[in-house]
């Protein structure tokens, strides 16, 4: 097991050195980081020159990037060009938000889904079922934006329910959260579903029927288990990208999470900011893969004793 | 020259690596050296993870060796450039396992025995066709078998087809790999006759692996025994059965269920399982589940030797015996 | 019934009731629903002018946020009713399909062709390349894309081809996967070592023996990921970094309309939400369908 | 054998629908199996043998249907609640299967799962669970059982699994154990150790045992009787020493014919030309007939039905084979 984490770890540790050089090169990308920093700012050749040499651009690419790393190592991704200051500090203010927002989404999904899906396999080829798995589907299919705009117009025009954007309290929390569980609530649905029904047709399944067990032991204890371990892996997916991916519900409530901070960066050109948000996410994402594979290690023996 | 085929000193490794990234080297085929001479059948006896299967591989230069050398009618395979081997390989085919396996789900029949006359340019096209046609017939199949795709046939049909496709360019050595091992009795027995059949209208020779002790003691003539990557016992198929030297040799017989109600019960050898091949020990591989083992098994690993004409056995057992009695 | 011994009841049950394509099934009348509404889809993606009763981007400042037709104030000049511009909804419904599909087919064709041929090359060869390839497919994968594209494009600037580059450089990693893993097993098949054994060269064994093989699962994959794909330029269009206009696109159409959904006028953003949602499940219940009938195994 | 039989079968069918009608994988099995006898269930794939006992054990699962007379030591268990069901299987009838590896979970300790069967009935309840199943592993022969109870099936070779699989099934002190293909998935000198394993537990709990294989080699020395099956059907159903001596079906013996036989080296084997009928598509009359070399015409329309000879012997053929 120990051996398993520490191969783990150190994947972990490789991958998020390989995301953190792609956002480097971003400001490649076209040739000259500087235009891309200045783009859109009526700056004189002399500006360009001087801002060049203060950010160290007019050095060989090498050290440029040998630069960045350590400063990146010690949580030093730049500094804001319009507020001075430090990018990464400014892009964790708004985590918490973000935070906050993808828990509750994921418990609402989370609770939704997975009963349907057990009903749906146990129920297979149901009125139930095929109901539950069209709504699914459905669910699926209608894209964020529109699922929020959507929202707004039924629970806070309309309804006015829940007001409709901005932060404060739960009230806040809740249209934005409902919005962004859909998907995952209907893709999870489905996938318990499935592999639910794939488990319930392994030997192992029939073995224990034969040996007796009660039904509810069969499913609840040996096919919940065992289709448990494909469904942890997109739950776990699906919170990476709620974490660092909620931008277009962040930006149709106006929640102030990390997403909607870095769409704002993007329209005033604050590079430094979204590249730092990218990082960040991109830290959290594979941080909580790590942890998923942790989870995985303590759940199937099979890992954990190889 | 009578050795169609020499393996020397043959072995294969394969580097292994579990989930969990702790690398170790597995000896699959492990020093191993024997002949097939033409037109016999040579069975090679083992359980499952002996390295058989590899072994095969490694002798069609479908796995790559670690060492040692494979001579084909006195070339030698694993030194020949990619173009000669291939123009080589017209000569020596093999047959699988699971006979839908082995057909290519989406090519007919007729196209999949056509196929290795294609793949050589051989003849004009109706020549291929008629080939097909007379290769069908070889097999026991009907000609409208050649529309047909592999899913639209039996198993045994399926080992049929691939026989036909084994046989389309007049091949010299065949390797069977456990042909009938997943067909039912009744098409084993038809799929046994047939190649029977072959091999003495056509002069074949086999290499022909398999795990069932009885269908071996039928159609071989005569028998290797591996065990962990090595071959432990080899001799004429009907010597082998009389009287096995071998104490692993011995174990299998014994375990092999008699098919005769009235043949006296024997107690089964408990010889336990196979040991991990990651680490065999530096004896004999045997050396822990053999019942007459010595101090000289745990620390010598004994070589095959021909302990009597015809007859090889790799145990520390003969040798002294031999001693003794001269 | 000479398959090998079905090991187990769902084995032979399988055996039994095999699903051809021939079949029909209580969920296809779903199925036959979906292909209709996509045909009409593409119908309209193919001839939008002929098809649309007014130009897309025709302004008439007097007809501006029109209701449907079958509303109190409703035109029958515009049966969905008219955009803040006075643009007329169904014609940039019409073409809003245009865009939608031929963005998410160029970045589906690019992403598979690349992703497919680098899956079958690591997959076949194996070695120090496959390594290379699936470390990378990794990485990629712990990236969270949607901020990454929205970051990318805002370097190199929106367009209509960057965002084709941006989806399909997203695409290529379920694909190389998926070759990957079917090459990887297809390979060790008693089929492909036969063929080997006879002297076929790797070219003949993976064009002719190992892709055709795989072609069923990628055409699976392809057609669910191709709704990925349209929602994902969707999105990219509603926060503006998508297409740009003059190009209708149904994503531009809601994040354009949004204040005035606010104001009472719902239409403006309900339809292209519709045509979009029609578009993606349409897809999703003929890949799921597709599934079922080509290869029920395969677990996305 | 005067007392009772401890399973009748009577007329089993089971039904599976298909797009063309539904198919019949057993159609009208009937045997029965004494008390601490061996039966061998021998045939062919496809000929039903394997849905025959999932139907025994009501494990049939839709749309599956089946129907027919079970009788268990007196109880007709077409006739039983669910819950009796439950209580039986694992209890008075337990089953273990071709491939220990996937008939195991793997996520759950071994202990765990032998645990469970103590847990499921009441009937079993004893003190210490812990020991109870330890006790289990022991009768199976498994070295060290109280440490292996920690253990997780992919730790255990298929050699042990499949003696944990029998260990558990002798948890509730069956008097029938149904051994599907128990062997297939093992090697030989494996095999030999699980089949005395087998016969050593009839000997010392008299425990029934119905041994499903296609490997008729298996059943000579293990089996008491032996009934053969082919295409869904029970053609033969004799004591071992007169079936092997004296085959009265004409499939029988084929079977026996086309076996290579260790110590009987020969020419040649005969046999049995075609192959086994499609279910979907079975020939009209004899099922055996168009593989048959004594097919006559009677044999092609008209379907034999099984019959006793009375010395015990059962064959569903219209021109049964004298002995040699």
């Amino acid at each position: 097991m120990w051996r398993y984490v520490r191969r783990r770890l150190v994947l972990a540790v490789l991958t998020f050195w390989a995301v953190s050089t792609i956002v480097w090169g971003l400001l490649y990308l076209t040739g000259d980081p500087v235009a891309i920093l200045l783009a859109g700012t009526p700056a004189g050749q002399t500006d360009v020159e001087q801002l060049r040499h203060a950010l160290g651009f007019d050095r060989p690419l090498p050290i440029q990037y040998l630069h960045f790393l350590s400063a990146a190592v010690q949580g030093d991704l730049g500094n804001s060009l319009r507020s001075g200051e430090p990018a990464l500090l400014l892009v964790s203010r708004r985590v918490g938000f973000t935070v906050q927002l993808a828990l509750l989404a994921m418990t609402l999904a989370l609770v939704v889904s997975i009963p349907v899906g057990i009903v749906s396999a146990m129920f297979r080829g149901s009125l139930t079922d095929r109901t539950l798995m069209l709504l699914s589907m459905v669910g699926q299919s209608m894209p964020i934006f529109w699922v929020g705009l959507l929202m707004i117009a039924v629970f806070a025009v309309e309804l006015r329910w829940f007001p409709a954007g901005g932060a404060g309290g739960i009230k806040y929390l809740f249209l934005p959260a409902a919005t962004l569980a859909l998907y995952p609530m209907a893709r999870i649905a489905r996938l318990v579903r499935s592999s639910l029904l794939d488990v319930l047709n392994r030997d192992y399944i029939l073995a224990a029927r034969a040996r007796g067990l009660r039904e509810a032991l069969v499913v609840g204890k040996h096919a919940l288990k065992n289709a448990a371990l494909p469904v942890i892996t997109i739950v776990a997916l699906q919170f990476g990208y709620m974490l660092g991916g909620a931008v277009i519900t962040e930006t149709i409530f106006g929640w102030p999470g990390v997403g909607l901070f870095t769409v704002t960066a993007i329209h005033e050109r604050d590079f430094p900011v979204v590249q730092a948000a990218v990082v960040l996410a991109s830290g959290m994402f594979i941080a909580l893969n790590f942890l998923v594979d942790l989870l995985y290690g303590w759940l199937d023996p099979r890992i954990r004793f190889s | 020259m009578t050795d169609l085929v020499v393996v020397e000193e043959l072995c294969t490794y394969f580097q292994v690596r579990g989930p969990t990234g702790r690398r170790a080297v597995l000896h699959a085929v492990d020093n191993v050296s024997f002949v097939v001479r033409r037109n016999e059948i040579l069975a090679l006896v083992g359980e499952s993870g002996c390295g058989k299967s590899t072994l095969a591989r490694t002798i069609l230069q479908l796995q790559k060796r670690t060492s040692g050398r494979v001579l084909f009618d006195g070339q030698d395979l694993t030194a020949l450039a990619a173009g000669e081997l291939r123009r080589l390989r017209r000569r020596m085919q093999v047959i699988f396992q699971h006979p839908h396996g082995s057909l290519d789900p989406r090519v007919s029949i007729g196209q999949a025995i056509r196929d290795p006359m294609d793949i050589h340019a051989v003849g004009t096209m109706d020549e291929r066709q008629s080939r097909v046609e007379e290769l069908l017939g070889l097999v026991g199949l009907h000609p409208d078998h050649a529309q047909r795709f592999p899913h639209q046939i039996s198993g045994g049909q399926a080992q049929r087809v691939a026989i036909a496709r084994a046989l389309a360019l007049h091949p010299d050595f065949i390797i069977a790999d456990e042909p009938v091992s997943s067909l039912d009795v009744s098409i084993q027995a038809q799929i046994l006759n047939l190649l029977a059949d072959l091999r003495a209208s056509l002069g074949l020779t086999y290499l022909f692996i398999a795990h069932n002790l009885a269908v071996v003691e039928h159609f071989s003539s005569r028998v290797a025994v591996m065990y962990l990557g090595r071959i432990v016992e080899l001799a004429i198929s009907d010597e082998l059965y009389a009287r096995p030297l071998h104490p692993y040799t011995q174990a299998l017989l014994a375990s092999a269920p008699v098919a005769d109600p009235d043949a006296p019960a024997r107690p089964p050898a408990y010889i336990g399982d196979v040991p991990n091949p990651l680490e065999p020990p530096p004896g004999c591989r045997f050396e822990s589940r053999c019942p007459m083992a010595m101090d000289i098994c745990r620390q010598v690993d004994p070589v095959l030797t021909e302990v009597e004409p015809e007859h090889w056995v790799a145990c520390h057992l003969y040798p002294i015996l031999q001693r003794s009695s001269t | 019934m000479s398959a090998p011994i079905a090991s187990s009841q769902a084995a032979l049950v399988r055996e039994l009731t095999g699903r051809r394509l021939s079949r029909f099934r209580s969920g296809d009348l779903l199925v036959l629903i979906a292909f209709l509404m996509l045909a009409a889809i593409v119908v309209c993606a193919l001839i939008p002018a002929t098809l649309a009763p007014h130009p897309p981007n025709q302004q008439e400042i007097t007809m501006r946020l029109l209701p449907p037709t079958w509303m109190a104030r409703g035109d029958s000049a515009h049966p969905l009713g008219t955009d803040q511009l006075g643009r007329d909804l169904l014609s940039r419904v019409i073409h809003g399909a245009r865009i939608s599909l031929i963005v998410g087919l160029s970045a589906l064709i690019i992403s598979g062709f690349i992703g497919v041929a680098i899956g079958l090359l690591a997959g076949y060869y194996r070695g120090w390349l496959d390594d290379w390839i699936m470390r990378l497919a990794d990485v990629q994968l712990a990236i969270p894309y949607v901020l990454l594209a929205i970051a990318i494009i805002a370097v190199i600037g929106p367009s209509n081809l960057n965002v084709v580059l941006v989806l399909a450089v997203n695409g290529w990693v379920v694909y190389a996967r998926l070759a990957r893993g079917q090459a990887l097993s297809l390979r060790e098949q008693e089929f492909i070592q036969a063929y080997r054994a006879l002297g076929a060269r790797d070219w003949r064994i993976v064009l002719q023996h190992i892709l055709p093989n795989l072609l069923s699962a990628v055409i699976v994959v392809a057609s669910l990921e191709l709704a990925g794909i349209i929602t994902l330029e969707s999105s990219l269009s509603f926060l503006g970094l998508g297409i740009q206009p003059p190009t209708v696109s149904w994503g531009y159409m809601l994040a354009d309309g949004r204040t005035y959904q606010l104001g009472g006028a719902w239409w403006v953003v309900t339809f292209p939400g519709l045509a979009i949602t029609a578009t993606i499940l349409s897809i999703n219940v003929l890949g799921d369908w597709l599934r079922d009938v080509l290869d029920p195994r395969l677990k996305i | 054998m005067r007392e009772p039989p401890l399973l009748e079968v009577e007329d089993l069918r089971v039904e599976f629908p298909t797009p063309k009608g539904s198919v019949r994988a057993a159609d009208g099995v009937s045997f029965r199996v004494w008390p601490s006898e061996i039966v061998g269930l021998v045939g062919e794939s496809g000929c039903g043998k394997s849905v025959t006992t999932l139907a025994l054990m009501r494990l049939v699962r839709p749309p599956g249907r089946f129907s027919g007379r079970i009788v268990f030591k007196g109880r007709n268990l077409m006739a039983l609640s669910e819950h009796e069901m439950r209580l039986l299987r694992g209890g008075e009838m337990a089953m273990i299967f071709q491939n220990p590896m996937t008939a195991l979970d793997p996520v759950f300790t071994v202990g765990d799962q032998i645990a469970e069967v103590f847990q499921s009935h009441p009937q079993l309840r004893t003190g210490d669970v812990r020991t109870a199943a330890a006790a289990v592993l022991e009768q199976v022969r498994i070295p060290n059982p109280r440490a292996q109870l920690n253990a997780y099936p992919h730790q255990f070779s298929g050699g042990m699994a499949q003696r944990v699989m029998i260990g558990m099934g002798l948890a509730g002190r069956p008097s029938l154990l149904i051994a599907d293909e128990p062997t297939t998935a093992l090697d030989v000198s494996v095999q030999a150790q699980i089949l005395d394993l087998l016969r050593a537990i009839r000997e010392k709990l008299h425990t029934a045992v119905i041994l499903i294989t296609h490997d008729l080699a298996i059943t000579a020395q293990l089996c008491d009787r032996i009934v053969v099956m082919y295409a869904g059907q029970v053609v033969e159903a004799s004591p071992t020493r007169e079936l092997f001596r004296a085959p009265r079906h004409p499939y029988t013996r084929g079977l026996l014919d086309s076996m290579p036989r260790l110590g009987h080296k020969r020419a040649r084997l005969e046999q049995i030309p075609g192959q086994p009928p499609d279910l979907r598509a079975l020939p009209v009359g004899c099922r055996f007939a168009p593989r048959c070399p004594r097919a006559e015409e009677r044999c092609r329309t008209e379907e034999p039905v099984l019959v006793s000879s009375g010395d015990g012997r059962y064959v569903r053929c219209h021109f049964p084979l004298e002995a040699r």
